[in-house]
């Protein structure tokens, strides 16, 4: 039994649209331990969602369609099989909790039946039997009276709660690997914290291992043992939390970071974000998409992708700074000063 | 409970209108120039003692108290042209041949229609979705006298597989009930695939989806629910009017049903069997409407009962 | 060609499961049971099987029915029928004064009298209908239980088909107390005494009939079932018979007509059918009735009709007409009509002769004051519904619009209301037609009388009427259709009719049904003696 | 240490190392054309090969309902008893009927009544069914009861005595016609309407665009039809046949077109009962009519998805 | 000059939803607060605690069950047709929920531009030049413009509906957790915009979220709502450094710290209880199933939020009592 519980490579996802190929996802390469947390992070729009979605094949096809790439979940190369086999994946071993819960659970259907369907589906279990271990997961999930929840509609119940019947679809069946994204955006901290330390204690007591795709840095902080950064479709970096918070070697991871108030800090300052936009995805340029914004963009950087650097234990990140060429620039970066323009053309 | 008061301010409400319909109706269609009454050979005299016969002689709101009157009892009166016969008892002895081949061309209609539909949007744009637009072309472009008339020739007259008219034995019901249904069919799954494809790309499906559900729980338990929507506003009238009686397949196929009475009694000017069929169908339509409402609001919570 | 040679195994097989069983379709459904209420064929061929008049006729022979024998005074005024010893369905006995009820009832009920004018030959019987004269005066008396005596206005020579004829067919006139005007409307609200009883009626569907084990022929008769079957489409009944689930189809529709037309089981009949253009004197406007009243402009729309072209393009199985009295009515004197007198291509011409139309026209524009016939108004012009009669009309219209620049504005109605405006309501050309009640020239005649029944053109013929009169009064049979012919003459060149053609019925019989009767009065299609070979 | 690029090729050139820093502005490249969403559907429509087809049998169709009848010669309504019930020949395309007609300038001229009627009557029955509809679901409540049940008052009420009552009224002819067959054409759509704005009224954006002092036509028009523009469409599409189809039967029942006028819906009625004789008098109308509907079901098709900026080409 | 001063008073105000069986849903209960202009007042609490209902009751989108919202003085009740019109302007909303709130038959230029359409502000042309200074305004480009809503990322989209809010030169707004789906530094950016519009524009916020170093970083003042009313309301550093409430206590506790290794050292409070159901509230304080200080009197009473002193509004004090 492998150690690796997924292991993503060179993995592309497009949209066929009227306007084009929008290329949300370009050759990610990653692994995840079993029982380990990773955390996502990255610009909206950067593919997160998109590339993990794209695992089991969730997204509608047309228009997305996958490139190239492998997946190798527990051992077996997943990114060929088709519906019928993914079914024993899906929701079995591999779960997601999605993003938007307002759209995500079905309107018309009531709480119960959405999230006992699961349990139907794959575990031999009476209706009786699944519709208890139903309240006992909406009540592990954080949800109020879920004996009188179970027979409400979506519509019913606040954002919060409607997250939270996610969740507890999704640990219905204690996957082997569970798929957060952004879990507890809709939520206020106190669930926030129950929420992450019920998957945390799934984590811990079933070695589950979990993708925690999130924007709240001080989740990531609390929760995840490595971060990926993606920006533009791409992983910028990645590496364990505290080289990912405390040394971090690529320009976007130490934007993001900077981006992040503090409880302490001053609020009259204003916070420092990253000027510019995203990258359109239907042209997405050649070199490192954050070049443009990157306030230590060279030349290169326009025009070549960097490859990997290897920063030992697993750090790794995609930057020409890390190249011994890049000089004074790269200095610059680590003493986190602005590069004073030479001036010549 | 509140389903309860619901329904009861329904009746009451469609009570109301169709003592309306029953009262407008039943002097516009004495509006209408022309007689039941008349015969090519008919004596001048003989006509006006036919009349004072049937009580057509008086001025028409008297005639119409008396109608009222025996309304009240359940009595819709005598018919004109089929002499001597109730309209109660033409209705009596005519809707089960309606209801029965309608409710079979729903079913035959509901079930391929859905199914048809549903391929189509997942096929998009391949073999099945062509198929089903052929279906659609030729269920609304042909109409059901051709159809009629060409199943009855292609399966009975050329193949021999069923009996080519008559309504007595179970293969006597299939041409009329593919007859019939086609046309609705084809309405079905174009609507289907319409508003399927509307369902098929939204999140809680990618959530049933993720759920490691069958395609056919995703379908049937998701897609389809929120789908049907549209279809089902639609059933309403057109169950109501198809196993009412449709005029053109129980011509072709010769089945004694009730549709030929809604155009031969008002070719005939036969005024009590129009009323009379006007609110039997009326309080038909109002039935099913009020089905469509309580199913709408079971479908999709977020409506609830609209008053 | 049909399938039934192939198919006749079939429907030999059908017939003997259900145990000898005819099964027929017809295309409308009959009116009732009760005589007096409908007499198109349809409803003809089901009373034929149920109840039995005086005599019958079968293939076009009188036979006796109900009435052994009968005899007929010298003067041709009084007929004596000896009744036979026969039972209604319930076991009671046919008496002389059950038909003297009934022809009483017919005459005297309010509900429905619109054939009561059928059997005016008897003397005092028109009187007895308006209400002048008391139902004892009937010419029609029993005599004794088994002896009734009919006497007449005249010594109408057609006597014999209408006594076989369904207008005067007995009923049960004590039962009508019980069940009013629903009597003959269900099987259970009527008692027959035909060879066959009516078991069941569903309406709009089918009637069954069984064998009558009672009937005086029982013997005679060979079928045990036969059912009435209501199929108005004429593509289902052709689908019906060509699979063998009928044995006889009445080709209704001549479109239907080629495709049997040389089957060895197909046969013509005679139907009597007329049809013609009347134009109303009435017209819709002032201005429009003195052009319809214009000689010259019947003669003008008559005479730019190719009558002989259209009926072989239109209607092949029908013939081109240009008189009033079909040809195939008997003549009374042992023959028919058309023998001795023939007016064909003599008021009115078989082909078209436009010359001759613009010839006209240009006359009645002159005697009315019109420059050209485009300076007259439209005409309304109207016809019952159908595929056909649109075809039809859309041929007048574009025929007179081509040759004499005449507008029509064509105008389709319901039967309800088609009667209603040729009757009452304002019009200037129609298309209309007539079938014969009795085997007599006179039936073609008697309708042109303006002063009751059906001419509503305006038209008024002292001349005309006073000769039909003395015609019916006339010993001699010959005297009297000379008269007739006469008559026929006076509305050719003075009632404002433009003949077009005569109708011919068509059937296929499947080869296994044999001794199918089919009439042109009395029972259209009898099936009493009707067996499988 | 030198680092590859993501290819793992070298970059050989010293000056790519040169600084340039942040250039925000040359951030975004995104192509398109400035459009809107209709124009941009109507872009994804033009491109939509399926629909193109759709368009251009529709327009042969209409195209050939003018020129046709004068294409061949003869009169649509000219008799020739001499010359009836002929085949296909060199003289008649088509064939001529039982009074001798040219069939092809019958099919023509039967077309040009059919399209004619069959758009205008769709479309007004499905104007008015889309507003009445949306008045109904939209105010909901009492006025959104009442209408319904006017609605179904209508639904009930028999259509031939309708249809008689007009006639009465306002005579034979095509808008006589074309008000009958709207009387009651437009219910159904209404129905429709009504029920899928019924679910809109909750979606966020309607709330949204209501909350910006958005007036009720506006978020009908902009908002809610857009997004049921799907279900209009094939309720249109199936809307069109209906009117053809009844014209016909109208037509025999004396308040549709009047002689000597003709259409597919005629012909076909009148093939019908000759289909054992000259079964091409019913082919050929038949034929004509699926290829309609079969142009309108591809421009449905194609507009549905044109319409849907969600839809992959 | 202190009713001038304030654009925004909320008096009682109770927001009731009739749900299945004929029980209400106090979703809001019997809530007064003002906002002053140009001032950021935060709303942070439990998810299901009325903070939407609330923002949407005061947006006008749900007609209050009783009580009165006073918008520059005018309350609701009193307003006309115009009066309603130019509030529906002035007072904008940035939604929730991302995706179901953009039309996605729309381009995000239709989309922004509807407001000024509706409002007949400028001409066409400057309408076209308003939404590509609205769109590089909130971050996006101007070739986003022609693209559709479900093109866009869950950030990307919710700056289009930010930039649809501000079309309007709205003077509040009601944002309802508009930064939740956004990335840290489109967060920043946004709440930098945010700030930078109230300095040059004179904007008012009620900024409702669930992430409260945000809220900190953002908010004059602060109010914490559970289950329907407001338990504490002051400015946001009082807030943080002295709270009064248990609830409020526990809230802050909870905040994740962005810094790995402070956070895996931190064990965060976690309830024994859960929330009660809105639909049937316990008689007396609601949170006392759940209050570590509670006692025999929180059961039975109510508290009413009440000045603490200094503008420090609680309804109750005990946190700070105990600490
Ligand atoms: N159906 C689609 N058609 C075209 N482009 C799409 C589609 N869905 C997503 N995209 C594009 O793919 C890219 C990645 O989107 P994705 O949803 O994965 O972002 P994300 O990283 O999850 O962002 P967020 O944090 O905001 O959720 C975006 O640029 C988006 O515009
Ligand atoms: N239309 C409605 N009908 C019935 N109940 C409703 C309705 N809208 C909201 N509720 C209920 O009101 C309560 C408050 O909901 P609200 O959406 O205001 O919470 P919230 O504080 O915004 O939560 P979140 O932070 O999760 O968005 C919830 O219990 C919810 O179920
Ligand atoms: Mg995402
Ligand atoms: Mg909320």
């Amino acid at each position: 039994m492998s150690e690796q519980i997924l292991k993503v490579e060179h993995f592309s996802v497009s949209f066929d649209t009227y306007a084009g190929e929008v290329q949300a996802v370009r050759d990610v390469s990653f692994a995840l331990n079993r029982g380990e947390i990773l955390s996502i992070v990255g610009e909206s729009g950067s593919g997160k969602s998109v590339m993990t979605q794209s695992l089991v094949k969730l997204l509608p096809a047309p228009p997305a369609r996958i490139k190239s790439g492998k997946v190798i979940f527990d051992g077996q190369d997943i990114s060929g099989y088709r519906f019928k086999q993914l079914r024993q994946i899906k929701g079995q071993k591999i779960a997601y909790i999605f993003q938007d819960p307002m759209t995500s659970l079905n309107p018309t259907v009531k709480i119960g039946k959405q999230v006992t369907e699961g349990l139907l589906a794959h575990a031999s279990v009476s209706r009786q039997e699944a519709r208890r271990k139903a309240v006992e997961l909406l009540r592990s999930a954080g949800i109020p009276n879920p004996d009188k929840r179970m027979e409400q509609y979506p519509h019913e119940l606040s954002g919060g709660m409607r997250q939270r019947v996610m969740i507890a679809i999704a640990i219905a069946m204690q996957p082997q690997l569970l798929v957060a994204d952004e879990p507890t955006t809709a939520l206020d901290v106190t669930i926030q914290s129950q929420i992450l330390g019920t998957i945390k204690d799934l984590n811990r007591s079933l070695g589950m291992a979990v993708i925690l795709i999130t924007h709240d840095m001080g989740v990531v902080a609390g929760m995840a043992q490595r971060v990926m950064v993606m920006y533009g479709g791409r992983v910028v970096e990645s590496g364990a939390v505290r080289d990912i918070f405390y040394h971090s070697a690529h320009p976007y991871t130490r934007s993001l970071l900077a981006a992040v108030p503090r409880l302490d800090a001053d609020s009259t300052a204003p916070l420092e974000h990253i000027v510019g936009s995203p990258p359109d995805m239907l042209a997405p340029p050649a070199g490192c998409p954050f070049a443009p914004r990157c306030r230590y963009a060279m030349e290169v950087c326009r025009s070549h992708m960097p490859g990997r650097t290897e920063l030992g234990d697993g750090h790794d990140t995609y930057c020409w700074l890390c190249d011994s060429r890049a000089g004074e620039t790269a200095q610059a970066f680590l003493r986190g000063e602005r590069v004073v323009h030479s001036g010549t053309e | 409970m509140k389903l309860l008061k619901f329904i009861l301010k329904r009746v009451v409400v469609s009570v109301i209108m169709i003592f309306c319909l029953v009262t407008i109706s039943f002097f516009l269609v004495k509006l209408i120039p022309g007689s039941p009454f008349t015969s090519e050979k008919m004596q001048a005299g003989n006509k006006a003692a036919i009349y004072a016969y049937y009580g057509l002689d008086k001025p028409v709101y008297e005639q119409y108290f008396t109608y009222m009157k025996n309304l009240l009892h359940g009595d819709l009166g005598t018919s004109y042209k089929i002499r001597g016969v109730t309209v109660n008892e033409i209705i009596r002895t005519a809707f089960p041949y309606s209801l029965d081949l309608g409710m079979r061309a729903v079913a035959f209609a509901l079930t391929m229609g859905l199914l048809l539909g549903i391929v189509a949007a997942y096929q998009r744009g391949k073999a099945m979705d062509t198929f089903t637009m052929i279906v659609a072309i030729i269920g609304t472009s042909v109409p059901s006298f051709i159809m009629g008339f060409f199943v009855q020739y292609l399966f009975a007259v050329k193949l021999k597989w069923f009996p080519p008219a008559e309504y007595t034995s179970f293969a006597h019901t299939v041409l009329p009930t593919f007859a019939l249904g086609l046309g609705m069919l084809a309405t079905i799954a174009k609507y289907t695939r319409t508003s399927m494809l509307e369902v098929i790309s939204s999140d809680y499906v990618k959530t049933a989806d993720a759920k490691g559900l069958s395609k056919f729980r995703i379908i049937v338990g998701h897609q389809l629910r929120n789908a049907l929507m549209p279809i089902i506003t639609l059933l309403g009238p057109m169950i109501a009017s198809v196993i009412t009686g449709t005029f053109v397949v129980e011509n072709v196929f010769a089945i004694p049903g009730l549709g030929r009475h809604y155009v031969t009694s008002v070719q005939g000017l036969d005024y009590t069997l129009i009323t009379g069929l006007t609110i039997f169908f009326a309080a038909f339509l109002v039935l099913m409407n009020l089905l469509v409402d309580i199913v709408y609001a079971l479908i999709d919570p977020r409506i609830g009962l609209v008053e | 060609g049909t399938k039934t040679t192939s198919g006749s195994s079939a429907a030999g097989s059908s017939a003997d499961a259900s145990g000898n069983t005819l099964k027929v379709a017809l295309k409308t459904e009959p009116i009732s049971m009760d005589p007096h209420v409908g007499n198109d064929s349809n409803t003809s061929t089901a009373l034929s099987l149920a109840l039995e008049g005086l005599l019958n006729v079968v293939n076009g022979e009188v036979q006796p029915g109900m009435a052994e024998k009968y005899e007929v005074s010298d003067d041709g005024l009084v007929y004596t029928f000896h009744l036979r010893d026969a039972k209604w369905q319930d076991g009671k006995a046919v008496t002389a004064q059950d038909f003297v009820d009934t022809y009483v009832r017919m005459l005297t009920r309010q509900d429905a009298m619109d054939l009561a004018y059928l059997i005016f030959p008897i003397k005092n019987a028109a009187a007895v209908n308006e209400g002048t004269k008391d139902a004892a005066e009937l010419g029609c008396r029993a005599v004794d239980e088994k002896t009734l005596e009919i006497t007449l206005e005249a010594a109408y020579p057609f006597m014999v088909t209408l006594f076989a004829s369904s207008a005067m067919l007995p009923m049960r006139c004590d039962l009508v107390e019980k069940f009013g005007t629903a009597y003959g409307s269900e099987a259970d609200k009527f008692v027959g005494n035909g060879p066959y009883i009516l078991k069941k009626w569903s309406h709009s569907d089918r009637m069954e009939f069984e064998k009558n084990p009672d009937y005086w022929n029982a013997q005679a008769i060979k079928l045990e079932k036969i059912t009435l079957l209501l199929v108005s489409d004429d593509n289902t009944m052709k689908n019906m018979y060509d699979t063998g689930e009928i044995y006889f189809m009445d080709l209704t529709d001549p479109a239907m007509v080629p495709s049997y037309e040389k089957d060895p089981n197909f046969s013509y009949y005679v139907s009597g059918g007329v049809t013609f253009i009347v134009l109303s004197h009435k017209g819709s406007s002032a201005e429009t009735a003195k052009i319809t009243s214009n000689r010259n402009f019947l003669m003008a729309l008559s005479s730019s009709i190719d009558r002989e072209a259209l009926v072989k393009a239109m209607f092949p199985t029908y013939q081109p007409f240009t008189g009033v009295i079909n040809p195939g009515i008997a003549d009374g004197m042992g023959g028919k009509w058309g023998d001795n007198y023939d007016v064909t291509d003599q008021y009115h011409k078989l082909k078209a002769d436009p010359e001759a139309a613009k010839k006209y026209i240009a006359a009645a524009c002159k005697e009315l004051g019109y420059a050209s016939p485009a300076d007259m108004p439209a005409f309304d012009f109207f016809t019952t519904s159908g595929e056909q009669q649109r075809t039809l009309c859309e041929y007048f219209q574009n025929t007179w619009l081509e040759t004499l620049g005449i507008k029509a504005n064509l105008r389709q109605l319901e039967f309800a209301q088609y009667y209603e405006n040729l009757y009452g309501a304002p019009y200037d050309i129609a298309r209309t037609g007539w079938g014969p009640d009795y085997d007599d020239p006179f039936t073609y005649l008697d309708m042109w009388d303006s002063r009751g029944g059906w001419n509503k053109t305006g038209w008024v013929g002292e001349n005309y009427y006073t000769l039909i009169t003395k015609a019916n009064q006339q010993k001699d049979p010959k005297a009297r259709d000379d008269m007739f012919f006469e008559a026929e003459k006076i509305l050719l060149t003075e009632a404002p009719i433009i003949p077009l053609y005569m109708s011919r019925g068509a059937c296929v019989v499947n080869p296994a049904l044999k001794n199918v009767s089919i009439n042109t009065f009395g029972a259209r299609f009898d099936f009493r003696y009707a067996s499988f070979s | 240490m030198e680092l590859m690029d993501l290819n793992g090729s070298a970059v050989a050139d010293p000056n790519a190392f040169a600084f340039v820093g942040e250039q925000p502005d040359q951030a975004d490249r995104l192509g398109g054309p400035g459009q809107t969403y209709l124009q941009d559907a109507m872009r994804r429509f033009r491109e939509n090969k399926a629909a193109v087809a759709g368009v251009i049998i529709l327009c042969f169709f209409v195209v050939m309902s003018f020129l046709g009848p004068v294409l061949s010669g003869y009169q649509y309504n000219t008799s020739n008893l001499l010359a009836a019930n002929q085949g296909v020949s060199a003289q008649h395309w088509f064939g001529t009927d039982d009074l001798g007609r040219d069939i092809w300038a019958r099919v023509w001229k039967g077309g040009q009544m059919s399209i004619l009627i069959g758009v205008v009557a769709a479309l007004l029955q499905g104007v008015i069914g889309v507003l009445i509809g949306s008045i109904a679901g939209f105010v909901g409540g009492r006025v959104d009861n009442i209408i319904m049940r006017i609605v179904e008052f209508l639904m009930a009420f028999p259509y031939l005595v309708w249809v008689m009552l007009l006639m009465m009224v306002t005579g034979s002819g095509v808008f006589p016609m074309i008000l009958a067959l709207t009387l009651t054409g437009w219910l159904s759509m209404a129905r429709l309407v009504r029920g899928q704005i019924l679910s809109l009224k909750h979606e966020d954006y309607v709330v949204a665009a209501s909350s910006m002092g958005g007036g009720s036509r506006r978020i009908i028009l902009k908002h809610m039809i857009p997004n049921m523009m799907g279900i209009i469409i094939v309720n249109m599409t199936f809307a069109i046949p209906g009117a053809i189809f009844s014209e016909a039967f109208l037509s025999f029942i004396g308040i549709g077109i009047s002689s000597p006028q003709t259409s597919w819906g005629l012909l076909v009625n009148m093939g019908m009962k000759q289909i054992y004789a000259y079964p091409t008098r019913l082919l050929i109308p038949c034929v004509c009519i699926s290829l309609t509907m079969l142009s309108l079901q591809l421009i449905g098709d194609g507009l549905r998805d044109a319409l849907d900026p969600k839809l992959r080409r | 000059m202190a009713q001038n001063d304030l654009i925004l008073e909320v008096e009682h105000l109770c927001q009731h939803f009739s749900v299945g069986g004929g029980a209400t849903l106090k979703a809001v209960d019997d809530v007064s607060f003002f906002i002053r202009r140009r001032e950021i007042v935060g709303l942070v609490g439990e998810s299901g605690c009325g903070k939407t209902t609330l923002g949407r009751t005061v947006k006008q989108i749900y007609k209050p069950t009783s009580g009165e919202v006073r918008f520059n003085g005018k309350a609701f009740s009193q307003m006309d047709k115009n009066d309603r019109r130019e509030f529906s302007r002035r007072a904008q909303m940035i939604f929730q929920d991302p995706y179901s709130s953009l039309d996605p038959r729309m381009t995000v230029a239709e989309i922004v531009a509807e407001g000024m359409e509706i409002h007949g502000m400028y001409t066409e042309a400057r309408r076209r030049e308003r939404v590509i200074e609205l769109l590089n305004l909130v971050g996006l480009s101007k070739e986003h413009a022609n693209r559709f809503p479900h093109e866009f990322s869950g950030g990307q989209r919710q700056r289009v509906g930010i930039a649809r809010a501000l079309a309007l030169e709205p003077e509040f707004l009601v944002c309802d957790e508009p930064i939740s789906a956004l990335d840290v530094s489109i967060q920043a950016q946004i709440v930098n915009l945010f700030k930078e519009l109230r300095e040059k524009l004179g904007l008012t916020y009620l900024f409702i979220a669930h992430d409260l170093s945000m809220v900190k970083y953002i908010s004059d003042r602060i109010a914490v709502m559970y289950l329907g009313r407001i338990v504490e309301l002051t400015t946001s550093t009082e807030l943080y450094r002295n709270p009064y409430h248990p609830y409020t206590e526990f809230l802050l506790s909870a905040i994740p710290v962005p810094d790995p290794d402070l956070e895996s050292g931190r064990e965060h409070v976690r309830l024994a209880k859960e929330m009660p159901s809105p639909i049937n509230l316990p008689e007396g304080c609601s949170f006392y199933d759940r209050c570590p200080y509670a006692c025999e009197a929180c059961r039975k009473n109510k508290m009413e939020l009440r000045d603490m002193g200094g503008g420090h509004w609680s309804a109750c004090d005990k946190a700070r009592k105990e600490s």
